[in-house]
């Protein structure tokens, strides 16, 4: 049972490990758009800010939209 | 019981694309909030991705069996797309 | 002897499955190229309504090209 | 066995890759049928990818058995890959 | 033992993700060799992705863990993502 | 053991050929952004043929400049 609890922890790490992997990658696309500099401009800063929070709300957001599409079915 | 969880996982992957599609076209500009245009956007899209997604899981179907119908051969490449 | 042939079937539909999400996937891509509006518009709709059977015809060509070429070696 | 398996694999993936790359390229506006403009095109991406598919594939086993008579340990970061 | 193969994999992954990206921005047309202000561009990207990692690392556990303070259920799902 | 030994080597071979579909992706993305013709255009003829030997330069670099950032650490 123990054992059991650790492999499910370590799964969920593993899992979060490459959710952090995933939203680099879209949050990258979306906001670094131009060439390289030495430092991000002002707008990548505040874009790459605020990606992961937005990213999450969208989730919650159609979470919820597609539960109430369902709830109007019943 | 594996029904169950193909259907799970079907739903789970669904929303995954809804949100990586929706978030690309609805939140060009992360900002400190999602603003209400930005939601608007994303109830429109989700209504779409879904209808896109029945119309085209619908059109694959009939295709796979009208190629099962012709050539049993051809249906298992489609399948195997 | 019928639980495998339950396992195959259930890993067929499993495939469709997927093959379904990459079909909406690259159709998405292909057909809605604007801003959304609350429904597609026309172009949208026809791109869509034609997507997955020519995705497949396509398949299907360069599944011939490729046996073509295979069998002018031998 | 294992080794059929693994051709296998290999050609699948090559044209599973064709068709996603030609598709693109050659099918811009998927109408009502396949033209023959639309199948013209699909040919010469055919040949052209797996055109470039055999450089590719040459340019990098050479590479790969360069670092190994030079540095056994990049070669197994350029396999890691 | 799977912690360390754990923290591999995450670096692996952070490297080859660096790669995809980096090469795609600094390495616009591929030459017989890897120019100085390439390898600049390279540097320069190398510690851009970084950061933006470390920064979108941290923001991501501090939403976990609010999620999971409000409602157990949301953190769920932000988990499973 | 032999056994063993007979798996890894078939592992790299999968993880090889694996990487060369890869390769062929990102070169193909990289190289091939005009509309296709019956052969490459001279310019991505020198492209695809310097694509695979840069990429992996940009490989060794970045391991380089995380290896040294590293070493500052300590």
């Amino acid at each position: 049972r123990e054992l059991q609890e650790f492999i499910d922890q370590e799964q969920a790490k593993a899992k979060m490990a490459a959710t952090v992997h995933e939203l680099t990658d879209t949050c990258w696309k979306k906001c670094v758009t131009g060439s390289i500099s030495s430092k991000f401009s002002r707008n990548e800063v505040s874009c790459l800010e605020n990606c992961v929070d937005r990213f999450l709300d969208t989730s919650f957001y159609i979470l919820n939209e597609v539960k109430q599409q369902r709830n109007q079915l019943h | 019981q594996i029904q169950v969880e193909l259907a799970t996982a079907n739903a789970q992957m669904l929303i995954n694309k809804m949100n990586e599609h929706c978030f690309e076209k609805c939140v060009t500009k992360p900002s400190t909030s999602l603003g209400s245009s930005e939601q608007a956007c994303l109830s429109r899209c989700t209504a779409l991705y879904a209808q896109a997604f029945d119309h085209i899981s619908q059109k694959y179907y009939q295709r796979v069996m009208k190629e099962a119908s012709s050539t049993p051969e051809a249906s298992l490449e489609a399948q195997r797309l």
